[in-house]
């Protein structure tokens, strides 16, 4: 065996008192794809960081390439070859393509021969890889898929020969995540070495080489992928016994209790976001909503949730709910019986500064029922916090720590012990798992089934098809503002939603086969 | 977990960095030719040693807990209120028209409408700088401090042209009617035997701003209001989620800050003149920034700051006094305080954070 | 208004707008770098002091000029160790810098001087004595002709009266600021510092993953800011005026801050916003002209306060959101 | 008063009244200048508390605190300038200043070439229009198709320190035609003289005797003698006489200044025409309307 390209040794890093990573051993042979899994806070990301220069360790030592090398920053770290694309990525929105690849890897103080320097470059390294980007375009305007291809451009003309990628697909639709593996097998096969963080196990299954899994802070096992299977890696990261599929029985869809007609949403740019879309939603049913990001699925949450405007009639068991001014604020969807959980839990969700049991009343503040005279009922809503985190299982059950102290699988659980027990007519639930570990994944899943369960209408958004899938009792698929079909989720097939996901209605060719379910429910899709 | 103490955030780093303006102050005096320790003791005698000294420095304080006040209750809003100057202006306009123009039998009956007058009056002037940030993006710490410069203007056109009595010099109010004179802590707490506070200006209205204090801690920790106004401070998207509108918490937080701004002149206009003078507010609304910040933003600590900052300015003007040192000694002490508890404050944290971090460890 | 009133109006709003655009051009690359800066107005301040008090020693403008932006660049450092360095909230550190640059300017100049808070009256050479132009019509010509140089300049045709009144005549420090206009949009979007300095300013992050440091282009930022503080207060205390007095800035630091808002944090538009205000502040000292506009009396408060008001207004009315460097104002975090 | 110890000017001659007075006899005095209106009366309270006698003070703003002081110091005398205070124990001082304001406005006028001259005020207060006042009137008695042109600095107490908004002053006055420019503006003044130096044109001094400043270039000063109302003051000691004093031209409180700096810019008609001018103000044959007396002034 060649030497490893990778080889860390008894790296340890803490944040504070928090202890990140802990005598961390671990190598890569060069020329594999390598997984890394773990949970929530195992210390992945700060790994990779160190690795990369962004965090300096407390102790161990790098080799690359059998070399000790020394990264106190990523300088060090471009000029050993490796190139990382962070799960935020870090690139100048308002800059184009082109300037972001030159960023730092300028050649020459004046900027005009870089450009054109990189732009012909970036020609050759698209033909390369099938990596188009316009060179030219903003990337605030771009799609996230298009926005990874520019980070893993910019690795690449860096002439980055290790690339570390943290929770690639995560953002990605199956399209591109399938068109981003293509790539990373390509570079394999020129004998490029490949880290891959993820939380997906199929992606370790299918892709990888090797994998190792980390588990607070300490790397608790790295083995062949082929002599593995994904329930004893789940059992590797969480110290247990996981359940990889949702256990539900069919669904008992009863009165409608939203009804949307001829929604249209236009966003703070003036750009139309949602074109006029009819569905309804069920009590005790779960309606999965699929589509690429940015199709319109976040507006239709944030319009339901009453923190965007929008047109159109919107009925709530009945009656109609204002869209735009007076009235159109979360504080009244409310007071109707519509609980929300925002795609984003830590810059919606959550206050990070505020301590978990302010948390728990966040948005229903107003309550009547935590109120005291003029005051807050803290005593009261403390109390309820504490058996609320002990329900939700939301580790540590500690109230008064910071949200910004818990793990992001932790954050979501009291996110969602926050909505789930106000008891809503109807939830939405925007990537209810995004970034979130299988453990916690497991977990949320089956209390959104047990919510379907009690009668509640729940329109669920992810941008997970797998998730979509296993989770809705029907599925909406939205591309560009409108509805281009609806499916049962027992008769058809990632295929097919595929197509519909890409504004393609006629699916016939790839259309589902699995018809257990008659399909006696109404359809509403228009597309 | 936390990585140190809470009282090692609230008393200590604090403490630390004080020590460190005052050394940094001493330096300063060394450096025009005087002795630092002389100027202490000075300060010490002319400010806390004898009731009258106390008199200034409560007085003076009363002016930095409102104004500190309003600076920590728009900055729970993350808001950056530096007009705190302009509206205590505005609120001594309030003053003196409530004691000008209505005939009050009592003076307790007209603290309450000077208060009420005040507090308009400053949340009014606070009320268009919000509205501005909040609809149209103005940035109001820009627009706050246009504010100031145009109170002034407004403010001095009102005495000059308006509320000057014909044949004076001054550009100031009438004086206000005997039945609004507020008890002075003389008139209260002197009897003939022991004369107390003898001349000294601190007046009833410091026991408004104990109340003041006590009020804003419970808005901020204890009421909705100061949950939504804590909300949007952390995350205006989270708030937006919430069904928090930006804009009401905005004007809300503003026209409350204003209001505790304004009220600073029923101590000096009401307390102290007795009459409206152009310059009454002499930078309290800018001294609330550091007051603000030293205390946390906590009423508690505002309270605190209020009284040091109070001794500051008692103690520089014995200083002025007695030696030759300029008054400007004491804008550069307040910088200075300024300096190391707000703004370098990570100074000394860090390292404290690593001590408490590392004797942790050390136990564990 | 005829036109040689005009040109006048316009001679003073470009004396005027020179501390401004200077400033304005300092907090520019401050804020384009993610450091917010408040305390342009102290740093102005202190610069205003020491070029002064330097200037009269050696009786060398270009001296005093030294001084300054080394006084300036002193308070640039403290603002960079308290927001970069140390990480704390920038518009707290800009506020101490302003009353520590209140305080000490004053109390240095009374403990040097003993007069009171201002430095003794600056002549000859100890100032930025304004320049006369080629061709121009000039004080020299003035003193041949033994007439007072407005009575020539009125008699002249109008282009030599535009050449004359608004070109020429002003100090070196007025062409200068005018060239730092160019030069910083060069830097800005045509070299690789420029790039940088964008970039850091917008994601620190994307910076400091590109191997670059994030701290040391921030301190860069904060030392021209520096500089160009430095050059606006000698341009205050040696060339506008002959010395320094207590205060001296009045408010044009947070004219410069409102006028870089206006701009879009843009140079070229930065030169515009600050003639603009220039514009104001002359107007402000042209009563009959506002008058003869208006037709009404106007109160001498009001005039006063034009300025703030119709910055107000602007930044209300004009500018709507404008929308900063993504990263300014936040210190860069990698590790709490 | 606020504007500083040494502006040149108002406060500048105060000084130097008191310490003429302590380097004529020996003794010494302390001074304060303060940096907030709570402390009027705290300085005041002071020094009477630390036996000093007598106190003097200079500026209106004093007017009401020492109202309220001087009773409970009965034994202690005060001395107030520009500003009357009805105590047994005080001696209130003021000045005529728009008496002097015409006389150097008949110079002015008579010096203008123009036509033209300017006023510029400091701060906008009925003290600062009364010098503005009693200027216009000495300038239309001379030349009654005379155009003022007259700004104010200002409207806070920066307006007294602000030479950089004087220099621009002067400059809009002169392009307006202006070739004298009286300065009433503390602080602000500097810059108005400098700037008239700089141009080429003729400028007038206050308060203090400022001809010296630019030799050659300040056509006169008009002088209020507060350095002699202190000194005085210091030099009757605890026997100060209280009561109401009024400074005027009959009685050299009120003043132009002619010395060796500005002996080439006065002919001696001008001085002529000035100083009969002044005989009959002293005299009484002269009024010069005083705006303080019911706020107009009857001349633009
Ligand atoms: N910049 C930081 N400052 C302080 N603590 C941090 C920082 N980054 C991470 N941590 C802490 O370090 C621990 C490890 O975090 P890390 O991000 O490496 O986890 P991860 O395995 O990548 O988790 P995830 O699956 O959620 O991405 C966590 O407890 C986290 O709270
Ligand atoms: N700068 C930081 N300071 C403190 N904690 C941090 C910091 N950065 C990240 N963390 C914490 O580290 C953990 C993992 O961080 P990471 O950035 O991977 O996000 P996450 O929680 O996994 O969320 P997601 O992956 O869904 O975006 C979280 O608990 C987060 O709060
Ligand atoms: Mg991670
Ligand atoms: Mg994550």
């Amino acid at each position: 065996m060649t030497a490893p390209a990778i080889e860390l040794k008894g790296i340890s890093k803490a944040f504070g008192p928090v202890q990140a990573n802990k005598d961390i051993s671990i190598s890569v042979q060069p020329g594999t794809i390598h997984g890394i899994i773990g949970e929530n806070g195992a210390g992945k990301s700060t790994l990779m960081s160190i690795l990369y220069g962004f965090y300096k360790a407390d102790a161990g030592e790098i080799f690359i390439k059998g070399k000790k090398t020394l990264i106190p920053d990523s300088q060090a770290a471009i000029a050993a070859g490796i190139g990382m694309v962070f799960q935020h990525f870090k690139l100048v929105e308002n800059f184009t393509v082109l300037e972001n690849i030159i960023l730092g890897a300028e050649d020459g103080a004046m900027l005009s021969t870089s450009l054109s320097n990189a732009r012909r470059e970036l020609k050759h390294l698209a033909e390369e890889y099938g990596l188009n980007v316009d060179p030219d375009a903003v990337i605030e305007n771009l799609s996230v898929g298009h926005q990874q291809r520019v980070e893993i451009l910019k690795a690449l003309y860096r002439k980055a020969e290790i690339l570390i990628l943290d929770e690639p697909t995560g953002v990605l639709t199956p399209a591109e995540a399938d068109q981003l593996f293509r790539i990373l097998d390509r570079l394999r096969a020129e004998g490029k070495t490949i880290i891959l963080i993820t939380h997906k196990l199929r992606e370790i299954m299918e892709y990888t080489n090797t994998v190792s899994v980390m588990r607070r802070g300490q790397m608790t096992a790295t083995v062949k992928t082929e002599e593995t299977s994904p329930e004893h890696l789940a059992e590797l990261m969480v110290g247990r016994k996981v359940l990889l599929r949702v256990d539900k029985a069919p669904a008992e869809p009863g009165a409608t209790v939203l009804d949307i007609k001829g929604l249209r949403v236009v966003d703070d740019k003036g750009v139309e976001r949602v074109k006029g879309i009819d569905l309804a939603v069920r009590a005790g049913e779960i309606v999965g909503i699929a589509g690429v990001a940015g199709n319109g699925q976040s507006e239709l949450l944030e319009v339901l949730g009453g923190f965007a405007e929008g047109t159109g009639t919107i009925l709530m068991n009945g009656s109609e709910i204002p869209l735009s001014g007076h009235g159109a604020d979360g504080q009244t969807r409310r007071a109707v019986g519509i609980s929300h959980v925002p795609e984003d839990r830590q810059r919606e969700g959550l206050i990070m500064e505020f301590s978990a049991w302010e948390n728990t009343v966040f948005g229903y503040h107003h309550a009547p029922e935590i109120q005291n005279g003029l005051l807050m009922d803290n005593k009261g809503i403390f109390a309820e916090a504490e058996a609320k985190m002990e329900r939700f299982d939301v580790r540590p059950p500690d109230p008064k720590l910071a949200a910004k102290n818990f793990s992001g699988g932790n954050q979501q659980k009291i996110v969602l012990a926050r909505e789930i027990e106000r008891n809503p007519d109807l939830l939405l639930i925007g990537q209810p798992t995004r970034g979130v570990d299988i453990g916690a994944i497991e977990f949320i899943h089956q209390q959104i089934v047990n919510l379907r369960d009690q009668g509640k209408a729940i329109l669920l958004v992810s941008v997970e098809l797998d998730e979509i899938m296993s989770l809705s009792d029907r599925i909406v698929v939205m591309f560009d503002g409108h509805i281009t079909g609806e499916r049962d989720p027992g008769q058809t097939n990632e295929k097919e939603l595929g197509l519909l996901m890409a504004g393609i209605t006629d699916t016939s060719t790839v259309a589902g086969n699995g018809n257990t379910t008659p399909p006696e429910q109404e359809v509403h899709a228009n597309g | 977990m936390d990585k140190m103490p809470k009282w090692a955030d609230i008393v200590l780093i604090p403490l630390i960095s004080l020590l460190l303006a005052a050394f940094f102050s001493a330096l300063v005096i060394l450096a025009i030719g005087e002795n630092p320790i002389e100027a202490l003791n000075l300060m010490i005698d002319g400010a806390l040693m004898r009731s009258a000294g106390w008199g200034y420095t409560l007085y003076y304080a009363t002016n930095f807990i409102f104004t500190g006040l309003a600076v920590s209750v728009a900055f729970h809003a993350r808001l950056f209120n530096i007009g705190g100057e302009g509206q205590a202006m505005l609120g001594g306009l309030g003053v003196a028209l409530v004691c000008l123009y209505i005939p009050w039998p009592h003076w307790s009956l007209s603290i309450l409408g000077a208060s009420v007058g005040a507090a308009l009056f400053g949340a009014l002037w606070a009320l268009i700088p919000a509205y501005l940030q909040a609809k149209r993006g103005s940035h109001i710490v820009i627009t706050t401090i246009m504010f100031n410069f145009i109170a002034a203007a407004l403010l001095n056109y009102v005495l000059v042209e308006m509320l000057r009595p014909v044949g004076a010099m001054d550009p100031a109010s009438a004086k206000f009617p005997d039945a609004t004179h507020l008890p002075s802590f003389q008139d209260m707490f002197s009897t003939a035997e022991t004369p107390l506070f003898r001349g000294a200006p601190a007046n009833v209205t410091f026991f408004l701003s104990l109340a003041a204090c006590l009020l804003v801690w419970v808005l901020i920790w204890k009421t909705r209001l100061g949950y939504e106004i804590r909300a949007f401070g952390q995350s205006e998207t989270a708030a937006k989620y919430a069904g928090i509108s930006p804009v009401r918490i905005t004007v809300i937080a503003m026209l409350i800050s204003g209001a505790l701004a304004g009220m600073m002149s029923v101590n000096t206009t009401m307390g102290e003149s007795e009459r409206l003078i152009l310059n009454s507010t002499e930078g309290a609304g800018f001294i609330g920034i550091a007051v603000a910040l030293m205390g946390r933003n906590h009423p508690f600590g505002v309270l605190l700051a209020a009284v040091l900052f109070g001794f500051l300015y008692q103690g520089g003007a014995e200083l002025a006094l007695w030696t030759s040192i300029p008054r400007e000694l004491i804008v550069v002490i307040q910088a200075l305080v300024i300096l190391f508890t707000g703004a370098l404050d990570n100074m000394v944290r860090h390292p404290l954070e690593k001590l408490f971090i590392a004797l942790r460890r050390r136990n564990a | 208004m005829d036109f040689l009133t005009l040109l006048q109006v316009l001679d003073t709003s470009v004396r005027l707008a020179t501390p401004l655009l200077l400033a304005c051009l300092a907090g520019l690359y401050s804020e384009r770098s993610g450091v917010v800066d408040i305390g342009l107005e102290g740093k102005m301040l202190a610069a205003a002091f020491f070029a002064a008090a330097f200037a009269f020693y050696s009786g060398n403008a270009w001296v005093g000029l030294l001084a300054g932006v080394g006084a300036s660049i002193v308070l640039s450092i403290i603002h960079g160790l308290a927001s970069v360095t140390f990480r704390g909230n920038q518009l707290i550190s800009g506020v101490a810098i302003n009353f520590l640059a209140a305080g000490m300017t004053v109390l240095a100049a009374q403990s040097w001087f003993r007069q009171g808070g201002r430095t003794p009256p600056l002549e000859g050479a100890a100032r930025f004595n304004p320049i006369e132009l080629p061709f121009a019509i000039g004080p020299n010509d003035a003193a041949a002709a033994e007439r007072p140089l407005s009575q020539l300049i009125a008699e002249a045709g109008p282009f030599q009266q535009f050449y004359s009144e608004l070109i020429s005549g002003h100090s070196i420090l007025v062409y200068l600021a005018l060239l730092t206009v160019p030069a910083t949009w060069w830097l800005l979007f045509r070299t690789r510092f420029g790039l940088r300095l964008r970039a850091v300013g917008e994601n620190p992050a994307a910076v400091d993953t590109a191997g670059i440091s994030v701290v040391w282009l921030r301190y860069g930022a904060i030392l021209i800011c520096g500089i160009l503080c430095g050059v606006a207060g000698a341009y205050l205390s040696s060339a506008l005026q002959a010395g320094f007095v207590k205060d001296m800035t009045a408010g044009r630091g947070f004219i410069a801050l409102a006028a870089l808002i206006f701009a879009k944090w843009r140079p070229v538009y930065a030169l515009w916003a600050c003639l603009l205000f220039g514009l104001f502040q002359a107007l402000e000292l042209r009563p009959d002209i506002i008058e003869n506009l208006t037709g009404m009396k106007v109160q001498v408060q009001l005039l006063g306060a034009l300025p703030y008001i119709l910055t107000v207004v602007i930044l209300a009315g004009f500018v709507g959101k404008a929308i900063p460097p993504r990263a300014s104002g936040e210190p860069y975090i990698k590790e709490r | 008063d606020l504007g500083g110890k040494f502006d040149k000017s108002f406060n500048e001659a105060a000084f130097s009244g008191a310490t003429r007075w302590s380097e004529e006899t020996g003794g010494s005095f302390r001074e304060i200048e303060l940096q907030s209106e709570a402390q009027r009366e705290q300085a005041l309270r002071r020094f009477a508390e630390a036996g000093a006698n007598p106190i003097v003070m200079t500026g209106f703003a004093f007017g009401n605190v020492l109202s309220e002081v001087a009773p409970d110091y009965p034994d202690t005398k005060f001395a107030i300038i520009d500003m009357v205070v009805d105590a047994p124990n005080v001696r209130s001082v003021v000045f005529n200043e728009h008496e002097g304001s015409y006389l150097v406005g008949m110079m002015a006028a008579q010096a203008s070439k123009s036509g033209t001259v300017g006023f510029i005020g400091g701060m906008d207060i009925p003290l600062i229009r009364k010098f503005a006042c009693g200027y216009v009137q000495g300038v239309k008695a001379v030349n009654p198709d005379a155009t003022v042109i007259q700004n104010m600095t200002g409207t806070t107490p920066a307006a007294w320190n602000d030479p950089v908004k004087g220099s621009e002053l002067t400059k809009a006055q002169i392009s307006q035609g202006a070739d004298v420019v009286y300065a009433a503006a503390g602080g602000t003044g500097v810059g108005v003289l400098q700037t008239a130096a700089d141009e080429g044109i003729l400028s007038v001094g206050v308060d203090s005797n400022q001809n010296h400043l630019h030799s050659g270039k300040v056509l006169t000063s008009m002088m209020k003698r507060v350095d002699n109302a202190v000194y005085e003051a210091m030099t009757a000691g605890v026997d100060l006489e209280t009561g109401f004093n009024v400074m005027g031209v009959a009685n050299g409180g009120i003043d132009y200044a002619m010395d060796e700096h500005n002996a080439a810019l006065v002919s001696a008609d001008m001085k002529a025409t000035v100083d009969a001018a002044k005989d009959q103000i002293a005299s009484g044959e002269l009024a010069v309307h005083d705006y303080m007396s019911d706020n107009s002034c009857p001349v633009e």
